[in-house]
């Protein structure tokens, strides 16, 4: 879908291009009216069948900017509905921009704006079900990064709708798996491009010793294995998201990979930033907090190379 | 060891356990409980002959040699005292400057005070001059005081970065007298009174949440020629002095410090269930390995101090060294501890490096790879005044019409 | 991928099925056996119409697109077949700069014989002159040929790192014509046949025990002028079409070759007893996931290519992507292989990077690190050309009479 | 012994102060004649008692110019009979420079010049013997590493001279160990400096783009890190060395980190010093050759770092 993706890559980053960590309502607006939240389901369950590039497209646009809200988890929501059939107007509503949330994480632990939320998605060994969130246990969580509102939810023994059972549900939870992952990625992209963007013109603008630091070249060589280390990072991504096969643990060790770059543009930016980028009134501190949640959900580095690895060697 | 090193030592280890503040860092939770704890710690010491030891002997709790202020340094870390940061510029860079630079009148004024916990800050970065100190433009006019009096100097700027800024009394500036010649030439050292009428000191809020920092704006403050030190446009000079008042024991205490706390990783590592993760194991004795070098390192170089075997360029290696160590040792901690470390926990005040709040330890450890001399500028030094690698011409041009 | 390509792979595929060597890495264990498979292979591949792809449709074998020529890569990469080394100059450098800038006379005296297994080298390095190619030195002067015919250079120098040099029949080489004016301006373009008197090629020994490369001395060699590409001044340009000749391509297969090879380090984690290694299982994880983006940011440059889209510094990345990932990848069948890697083992001739000796494959591994335009070359290519970052003026000088 | 370290490494460094790889029998003859291998030996059994620290200082001197024969392996003969005592004649010998080798490895693996030796010394569980040569089966091992002659020995079920049984044994294979590790570090420290120096002088020497390497800022930093990272595991080493304290783990630990900065600035040598790097006739390679050695011999980095994580865990 190149085509496709250039046309949305470039409509995703005109409705996201103004100042970093826009208003939370006004993008979840932006998002669901730009039919974001439907792009992935099939056309015959009312979406527009764009996959998991799509998905990627969107994601890095919203980490570009540091977007809040809950679209990762609401996607996964959306797509166990349209998974498991037969949910159509459960999933309508979803599509529509009622909000329906999932873990981030383990369990029913890191699930975004779960306050906002009608629903959470339950993902268990053997069953993944629906839950009203009406009745149920919720924690705040705060998180270094702002940008995000986490919740742990204590859902008992509620069943709600279920959506798969048996071989079905451990075939979804990988799928959803391997989806967040591509959205964690694609937020990890987004944001790594966005932060290593600021860094050049941060040095082309500052000047020490009579000079810009932009001339320094060990500062130079350091901004050009960022860049570097981006674009394969990206590349790969792009790789990834159009390959159908792609499983959770193809796609946890690309997240890895492409949050492991994220934190190491978003370091960089502040090292390189000096003084500045460590106060809150600059936003390279933003991105390293971003940077490093992202790092942590979803499973983490250590999880997911490991997993990599006993693949590989079993290739 | 010598004996009376072994016995000084007895006799500080003595001494803390009576006098050491217990459970500090449970209670530093408020920056208001931190600055009890730091005003009441330092006047302990004070009185126990230990806060000052680098001091001349002419001034109480002064005339330790080098050594022994090794070994109560040493001490001070073995029994997890608080560090001493709200009086730390007083009583290095203040008295260090005042005891090289200042008048007989000056140093009578304001030592004593220092003891009796007058807090000073620095005044030296700028938002446009942060490694590249020259550059600062903070700018002192000289003329005749109206209020009466000699001549004052009257200042307009901005300060950056100077550490407890917001709680201190006096001030050490530099500021521009002059923009003729070479620009450290146009620089004087003035001590400024924070109370006088046109400053505001504003804390800088750090991304970890700590306000260890402040910026002060100076709107037209007077400052009396008679607090300057040194003369006109010597500024540059005296600055010298200030910024190499301390070199080495902070060092060694930190990276004693963070030795101690290697049990939190382990700790960590025992809490995750990864004891029998062979690779987290390997990263653990290779973090192990280097912090121990750091020790070794800036153990060596304050031997070579005492020895008076220093080269320029030693201190950037030690800084350098505990800087990318602290690095991996917060990153290490902020890995394992997962998710947990991302949930927000407040911060203990003034509770050093390595707290066990792993997300704020990994940011709070970029102080120290960029405040003080960045790592950038570290190298520069290493690889210029210790290996004697070529200096890029400050004064490089482009020729006229060449692309 | 549309029809044609797919049915273009498929009867590769069934070509090379038929036709590609088999068992070539335990026969290719001396120079001599590398040589003979290298022409024999070429051979091959120019009769079955894949050895040239890339040249234009009016030479026989060329005209495929950059999608086909992708295609044909990808099969030989898959069929493990030996890399083109020998005859790679010969098609790539030689071929695209005549094309370029050679006269017809010219092309029809030296293409057809590349196609029978004339082979080329590079003449541009030198002692002096590495990643500085304008500073190059040897000297050509003009004069007319003593043995009758039009004028001749007469030539004087040393160039260095001509790939398979000591194998070549011809050479594209760069010299200096003239010392005025910038430094560029006085470079001429030569093709200088191997087999004139005055020329001795050696070569170059290389830490890992190949001679890939050698050193070619010039002692009063005459050129005619005949043999010049482009005219007296204009080198500068000409070489920068045999440096570009080459994008692409070559990084794909070798990406694509060395995700072939992950199984080597399976294997030597398997025969180690670290399959259940957390630490070494990361490792390699994290390793097969650059080895996937190399390939992926490979595949990107080469399709950004096609469509017309490629910048200036994208080759730099994936150059550097590749050489920095080829590091990590020898680097950990260097660990895992432990002291047996250390004993010395003979090396496969042509083998490609990635041939289960561990040291030796480490060792060369530098070659991509440095060869080609070092890894630092390339940062300030993305830095500067691609990121837009200000250059370093060259002729910065140092101001008359400053520090 | 300050004062003593520096006379010692000023009279080291004197003695092997020429070219790089200097012939290996005079090597040897200067060795012996300098009195280096009865320095760690108490002054009651004929030696001159300096111990661990005069060890580092000796193997940094061989490691500086890259010294070739067995000096490490004889040094530890000489350990093993001066713990073992008894055995005055045998110790004598070996003092005097009657070669004697041990395995740099496990086993009877990695013996150097075992051809010229007239005893190896084989350390087993619960037991460490010497057994004379003749008669042992040799196989020559080339290494990368032209620099050692290492041998495999086979020795049947020879039993020879045995020097300490059961706990002793254990307590002096661990001695062994440490001192093994002393010696390679030593090795490791001489030759990065060697490698550092020699990078630097090429910087300052070598011009492009019309100024020295060594004005380029990219490169001097690159510089720095080296000499920062050399200094302090030079101050680590000399630390342990004074540490009687510090036995296997905490010595091997000491040289996987030794052996470690090594190989970064052997490998940084050979880049910085670009295309001759990476010829046979500059020196560069000697000592990444060396580097690979020393961290693969007396137990590799993954074994030393994880016992010692180990012990850190349970500090």
């Amino acid at each position: 879908m190149s085509m496709t993706r250039a046309e949305l890559q470039d409509a995703a980053t005109k409705a996201f291009d103004g100042d970093l960590t826009p208003d939370a309502a006004h993008s979840w607006n932006l998002i669901t009216d730009m039919g974001w939240l439907m792009m992935a389901v099939p056309e015959d369950q009312g979406g527009l069948g764009l996959g998991r590039e799509a998905v990627g497209v969107i994601h890095q646009a919203l980490g570009r900017t540091l977007v809040a809200g809950p679209a990762i988890a609401q996607m996964l929501v959306i797509d166990a509905l349209s998974a498991a059939g037969g949910q159509d107007e459960l999933l309508g509503r979803a599509m529509a921009g009622e909000i329906m949330s999932a873990s981030l994480a383990e369990g029913l632990r890191a699930v975004p704006d779960a306050d906002r939320a009608s629903h959470v998605l339950r993902v268990e060994a053997g069953r993944i079900s629906l839950l009203p969130v009406e009745g149920l246990a919720l924690t705040a969580r705060a998180t270094w990064d702002k940008t995000r509102r986490l919740f742990d939810v204590d859902a008992g023994d509620a069943v709600g709708v279920v959506l798969a059972q048996g071989d079905a549900a451990t075939a979804l939870a990988d799928r959803l798996s391997a989806l967040r992952s591509v959205a964690l990625a694609g937020d990890c992209l987004g944001g790594a491009d966005a932060a290593l963007a600021m860094t050049t013109d941060y040095l082309e603008t500052r000047r020490q010793f009579d000079r810009p630091l932009a001339l320094f070249q060990a500062l130079k060589h350091r901004v050009a294995d960022m860049k570097a280390a981006l674009a394969a990072a990206q590349a790969l991504f792009w790789a990834r998201t159009e390959d159908s096969a792609a499983d959770a643990v193809t796609m946890g060790a690309m997240k890895a990979h492409a949050a492991s770059i994220y934190r190491l543009i978003a370091e960089e930016a502040i090292q390189l930033h000096g003084g500045i980028g460590l106060t809150m009134e600059h936003p390279c501190h933003l991105f390293l907090k971003r940077a490093t949640l992202n790092a942590a959900l979803g499973g983490d580095g250590d999880q997911w190379e490991e997993a990599a690895g006993r693949r590989a060697l079993n290739a | 060891m010598s004996d009376a090193l072994d016995s000084l030592r007895q006799e500080v280890r003595d001494w803390l356990a009576v006098h050491a503040p217990k459970d500090w860092r449970a209670r530093s939770t408020s920056e208001a409980a931190f600055l009890e704890l730091q005003r009441s710690w330092f006047t302990t010491l004070v009185k126990g002959g230990y806060a000052v030891p680098h001091w001349p002997e002419n001034w109480p709790g002064g005339g330790r040699s080098l050594a022994e202020q090794k070994v109560i340094y040493e001490e001070l870390a073995r029994a997890d005292t608080p560090r001493l940061l709200l009086s730390f510029m007083s009583t290095y860079h203040a008295a260090s400057t005042l005891f090289e630079w200042g008048s007989e009148e000056q140093q009578q004024r304001y030592i004593p005070r220092i003891l009796e916990g007058e807090i000073w800050c620095q005044g030296f970065s700028e938002p446009g001059a942060g490694s590249d100190l020259a550059a600062l433009r903070t700018r002192a006019e000289r003329r005749p005081s109206f209020s009466g009096g000699g001549d004052v100097y009257v200042v307009n700027g901005q300060k950056l970065w100077s550490t407890m800024g917001q709680f201190a009394d006096q001030c050490l500036l530099l500021v521009r007298t002059s923009s003729e010649g070479v620009k450290q030439a146009g620089l004087t050292y003035l001590l400024l009174d924070l109370k006088s009428p046109g400053v505001t000191a504003r804390p800088i809020h750090q991304i970890h949440g700590d306000e260890e920092f402040a910026e002060i704006f100076l709107d037209n403050v007077e400052i009396p020629v008679a607090n300057r030190l040194g003369e006109e446009g010597q500024g540059w000079a005296v600055a010298q002095s200030t910024l190499s008042s301390e070199r080495g024991l902070t060092l060694l205490e930190l990276s004693a410090r963070m030795r101690g706390a290697l049990w939190r990783i382990g700790d960590l590592i025992r809490a995750n269930g990864r004891s029998e993760d062979a690779g987290v194991l390997r990263d653990f004795g290779r973090l192990a390995s280097k912090v121990d070098a750091t020790c070794a390192v800036a153990d060596q170089f304050l031997a070579n101090r005492i020895a008076g075997e220093e080269r320029v360029g030693d201190a950037s290696i030690v800084k350098l060294a505990y800087s990318r160590t602290l690095r991996e040792f917060t990153s290490l901690g902020l890995r394992i501890s997962g998710l947990d470390a991302q949930y927000h926990a407040p911060i203990t005040f003034g509770g050093g490096m390595e707290t066990g709040n792993w997300m704020a330890d990994f940011m709070n450890s970029y102080a120290w790879t960029i405040a003080g001399g960045s790592d950038e500028v570290q190298r520069n030094i290493i690889a210029e005044r210790l290996l004697g690698m070529p200096r890029e011409p400050k004064n490089w041009v482009v020729k006229e019409g060449a692309a």
